[in-house]
């Protein structure tokens, strides 16, 4: 279906296209930019709609410059209308098309999810395995910005819920990039989490067309006494926190599932056999979040495994406030994986 | 103007709308015998609405549908015997049994589909339109759904987007009077609901939607309109629905007064007795029609029966592309 | 704030009152009627909205008569605009009313979550304590009526990861009415959740104006082998296979929540502590489900006591689909829990 | 009428426009001293309608705000120094901090609260007058909210709610020409927002929001109208926005001569010069106004700045009652 070598690129000379192909520094928000330049260039039926993303550039900026780029038919602005312009995201991908829907913050999927979950994932299935529904749709989450209650959720689980979707939710400008490609490549509707105080952290990105596949964990860091599962935000976090660890000599394996469905159990089981602990990390509301559901699947086929129970560390069963010293305290923080990583190890 | 079509073009109207009413009389009987699993919205008094809106369409063109879709379909050259057979579960239906009564779609003959959720296809109407668009097609896509159906969101939503983007979409709006049992003089404020057209700039017009010639005439301006690119319209099909609003209905807010009074209006009659004014066809070639239709109709009961259920591995699959 | 004795009332002869308040065999949908009935007679705040809820009695028959004896004000048909009138319930809520709003079938929440999520279950916490939003959300949700994949999911776990609201499943008539006048006199947003198969399951309820609290499991089955905790239809399901597993001498125990939010924990995992094994068994899709939750509480503070994995017993990761053969397939059903529990038993 | 009113009230009028500039001017210098966490939307240049709108309201009538709430709430007669405190995230705020700028509220005053979801508010505001309505009182509620909310399906659905059971809501609708970067003018296809009362057979009028006394005018009418039991009403008031959407606009979707060009429209300026003239207050009074105003917001970021910060234990209250 897609349709390599756009016009420009037969312009290229060796040269220019090796110097494309570097790996540079580049943001979380650069890198996403990047992979829907790269899709928009290669296939004329991908294309973006969502709420000023044309000369605004998006809420967070992700879109900058790409309506210069598409105009403004493949860049296209829209009214305020969440869950109409995902139903016609929905129209257009059952049409053929491959639309990318920008919702400017994950709480307002909350007005979408009609389309979403009864149209989107369902329409497939529904009519027996004819149609399909290429669709992403790229939304923040996650607290840290001070906008309060209605714009810092963490809803991903959600998703997950829902068969017919895949979610998706990188960590680093490098899983960003590789995974939204794969996402737009993907035949069915996957919902791309990204995470607001990502967009500005920084990390090597090759400017190759690399393509990271949906449903392989990747394994940030090597230990041997307490496997991490991490994600969006809390990979860094993990990190930061491992790093410590280290000093006291506990070598903690952090995995970042990276795509949450489809889920790469067996790395993460692979894991829990090498280490026989886990700590699962997210940002989302602790009751009914992700971190169950892999804290459940490990207490099933991980089970003799286990040298100490399954422990999750999670954002407290509250609404995200205002004021900045609260909000912080509502999720996990690096002195927090901290501290319960070293409870296990040492209980 | 009947004197505007061929002799065949009419007795093909009339024969698909006496499909849809005789496929809906028979789906009506396997309710009551039981003869299979979930429930179902029958559109028996509403035949032309969709036979005279989908007879003015072109291939490429596409179309959704809602909750009360059968006519739709047939409307759009569906294969009664794969409706039936969906209908009934079975494994030879559209959907391979997994979608029922309320999900009959053939996508890649441009019916994208029914919908179970009130509203919910009016947005992705929007989207195949914006497909054409931006493929260059001239293809319409033309979305059906309920006079209830415009007090969701999703309705006006939908109907600014294909406004502002001058997308050739034909809104078509069955105002059969009720949403279940909710009267629509009740639900909404105003006289006709093709007024809310005038919230999206956009032509809306109140049509009898049981003029099967007057519904074409509109629309045949409409779809040429949108071809033009001249953008979306909202057309008001004035019908009734005769029977209950689904099979578990106990009909208590109307009267059988009133169904009987606006059965008087009905669009197979009105159409029949035209034809037969006009001499197509003879009386005779009428009754021969009928039972052509009664053995389709049959035949697909026949053919529903006879198939066979889905395996159960059929569950775990098509889950995704 | 409730206003006791209304007039009718003290017509009433001392026999008459015994009358009413006798046990009489109800269907799970009468209970829930006769909860509505009484707690509007009891605080003229309370009313009913949603659609078709007035002449047509719901689409499961709950509210009949009800517009009868309380009229079309109380008894509000509204059109077909589930966020408009979830929002028009908090906006009542918030200013001192207590409505109860109808969604016709669970799938619809869909259109409805802002309310319910973004604004019912945050504005107390977003506007400091101030302000409170008693509302009642029925809705009926699960699988068997052939209805397909829009009008048949099981989505109670969203919910639950939401601070802010309660979530409550009954699974029997008696435990629908004290819940549901539990519910009305909350003073929060409560999501409570019908099965479509247990309205016309009957059973004995009092007459009496009794109450459940909120929080409260029940043992439904006491036993000493495995610990089941079943949910809504599950609970009758689960009671059925475990008459068949007694008869091969393994006495299970059947705990059912009742309510999600709040969650009895303590009786889960003093079940367990018991039993020594877990099965969790809902109607909902596995990934993600509630089951996970409780699956992961336990393998974290009921770890020592296990002597088997936790196991989950869901619904399968697909739509549900429209032939009653593969519909059965898709949820758990009585000879499902009881290969999955002599499964665990014997291992 | 400027005779119309005292010379009380006319000052009381100008004072809160004042306040209201004056404030988010001192909002904005905040911002840009990065003094609290969290963005913010300014409403300068939107006074009018906030004021007009607010000043004929009476004590128990309601009112719900938007993200670009600041203006309304001090038209409802907030306390600033709660205010200021809020936005800084403090525990002397209205909400105790956990609110910050979009989340102002003060129930049992009328503030319904201030929404950060766009559209959020306007379903809320019809349940309020519903229980208006059913309580029996004569208390009206209005709605605020912005063009852009205008393509949300909860403002058609809400005012069709609001329609058919005839509750005392006033819509108003601030058109200051755009939804963040996208001009109303492109996200819709008709000329006036208020065409789309039509669609809910409800009166609905185009003002301009920029002149206090017409703003004032056209919503006592619209009040006693509601009182009655007559309904609800649609008022679109034109009115620009001055500052950027949020503090993160670059604002690339706009030119400075537009801005500088509307800005000669200024709802403040234009009042004053109309007290000035009508010699209500005097020349000199203005400045003492003016000087009071400046001291009261100082004050309120005073105390903002002085007041603490939240118990860290205060993340776990109030998520039940
Ligand atoms: C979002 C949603 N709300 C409610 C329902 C339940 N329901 C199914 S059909 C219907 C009435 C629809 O009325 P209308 O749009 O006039 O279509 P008609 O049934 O008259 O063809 C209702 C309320 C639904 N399926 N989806
Ligand atoms: C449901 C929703 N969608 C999008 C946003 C992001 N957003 C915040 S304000 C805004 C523009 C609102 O425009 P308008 O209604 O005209 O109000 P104004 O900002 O001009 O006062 C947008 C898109 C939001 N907060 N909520
Ligand atoms: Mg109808
Ligand atoms: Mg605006």
């Amino acid at each position: 279906m897609s349709m390599h070598n756009i016009e420009t690129d037969n312009d290229l000379t060796q040269d220019t296209v090796i110097l494309q192909n570097r790996t540079r520094e580049l943001t979380y928000a650069e890198a996403i930019r990047e992979a829907l330049q790269q899709q928009m260039r290669q296939n004329k039926k991908v294309f973006l709609l969502g709420e000023d993303i044309g000369i605004y550039g998006g809420a967070f900026g992700v879109t900058e410059g790409l309506v210069q780029e598409f105009g403004k038919e493949r860049v296209r602005d829209t009214p305020i209308s969440e869950l109409g312009i995902t139903g016609v995201a929905v129209g257009a991908a059952l049409t053929g098309m491959r639309p990318v829907v920008d919702i400017q913050f994950s709480d307002f999927l909350t007005l979408a999810l009609d389309q979403i979950v009864n149209q989107a994932a369902k329409i497939r299935y529904m009519y027996g395995g004819k149609g399909k529904v290429p669709l992403v749709i790229r939304t923040p989450s996650g607290s840290g910005t001070g906008a309060a209650a209605q714009h810092s959720q963490s809803l991903e689980a959600w998703l997950t819920h829902i068969p017919g979707l895949k979610v998706v939710q990188p960590g680093t400008p490098y899983d960003a990039k590789g995974l939204l490609k794969a996402a737009i490549e993907d035949e069915n509707p996957v919902i791309f989490y990204e995470h607001k105080l990502l967009y500005k952290t920084k990390a090597n990105v090759p400017g190759t067309d690399y393509v990271i596949p949906l449903g392989k964990a990747d394994i940030k860091k090597e230990g041997k006494d307490l496997t991490i599962v991490a994600t969006a935000i809390m990979v860094k976090r993990a990190l930061k926190a491992a790093e410590e660890l280290e000093k006291e000599a506990i070598h903690v394996e952090i995995v970042d599932p990276r795509t949450l469905v489809p889920l790469d159990e067996k790395c993460i089981l692979q894991s829990v056999e090498k280490t026989g602990r886990l700590l699962v990390v997210h940002e989302a509301v602790k009751r009914g979040g992700y971190g169950a559901e892999i804290a459940s699947i490990v207490a099933e086929k991980g089970f003799s495994n286990l040298k100490a129970p399954i422990k999750r560390l999670a954002g407290q069963d509250v609404p995200i406030p205002n004021n900045k010293k609260l909000e912080k305290a509502a999720v996990p923080q690096i002195k927090d994986i901290i501290r319960e990583a070293r409870k296990i190890v040492h209980e | 103007m009947i004197s505007n079509y061929s002799k065949e073009r009419l007795v093909g109207l009339y024969q698909t709308m006496l499909s849809i009413r005789y496929f809906e009389e028979e789906v009506e009987r396997s309710v009551k015998k039981g003869l299979f699993h979930g429930t179902t919205h029958l559109c028996m008094g509403q035949e032309a609405a969709a036979v005279g809106v989908c007879s003015v369409l072109k291939q490429g063109d596409k179309m959704t549908s809602t909750h009360r879709g059968h006519g739709h379909s047939i409307a759009m050259g569906a294969d009664m015997k794969k409706m039936m057979a969906e209908i009934f579960g079975k494994a030879t239906g559209y959907c391979k049994g997994k979608g029922g009564s309320m999900h009959i779609a053939d996508v890649d003959y441009g019916n994208l589909g029914s919908n179970a959720i009130v509203g919910g296809g009016i947005p992705i109407t929007v989207g195949s339109a914006l497909t054409a668009h931006l493929e260059g097609t001239k293809d319409v896509t033309v979305c059906f759904f309920g006079d209830g159906a415009t007090n969701e969101g999703s309705f006006h939503e939908a109907l600014n987007l294909a406004s502002i983007w001058k997308l050739p979409v034909i809104f078509v709006c069955e105002n059969n009077e009720y949403g279940m049992s909710s009267s629509i003089t009740e639900m909404t404020n105003i006289e006709d609901l093709s007024i809310r057209a005038k919230s999206y700039g956009i032509p809306g017009m109140t049509i009898d939607g049981n003029d099967l010639l007057e519904v074409m005439n509109i629309t045949e301006r409409a779809v040429s309109r949108a071809r033009n690119g001249e953008g979306p319209i909202l057309i008001e099909a004035k019908t009734y629905r005769y029977n209950g609003h689904s099979k578990s209905d106990k009909q208590r807010y109307r009267t059988d007064e009133e169904v009987s009074k606006r059965k008087k209006k009905d669009p197979i009659q009105r159409f029949e007795k035209m034809l037969i004014q006009s001499d197509i066809p003879e009386e005779k070639d009428i009754e021969q029609i009928k039972q052509m239709v009664i053995e389709e109709v049959e035949a697909a009961t026949d053919f529903a029966l006879a198939s066979p259920e889905p395996k159960v591995e059929e569950l775990l699959t098509d889950v995704y592309a």
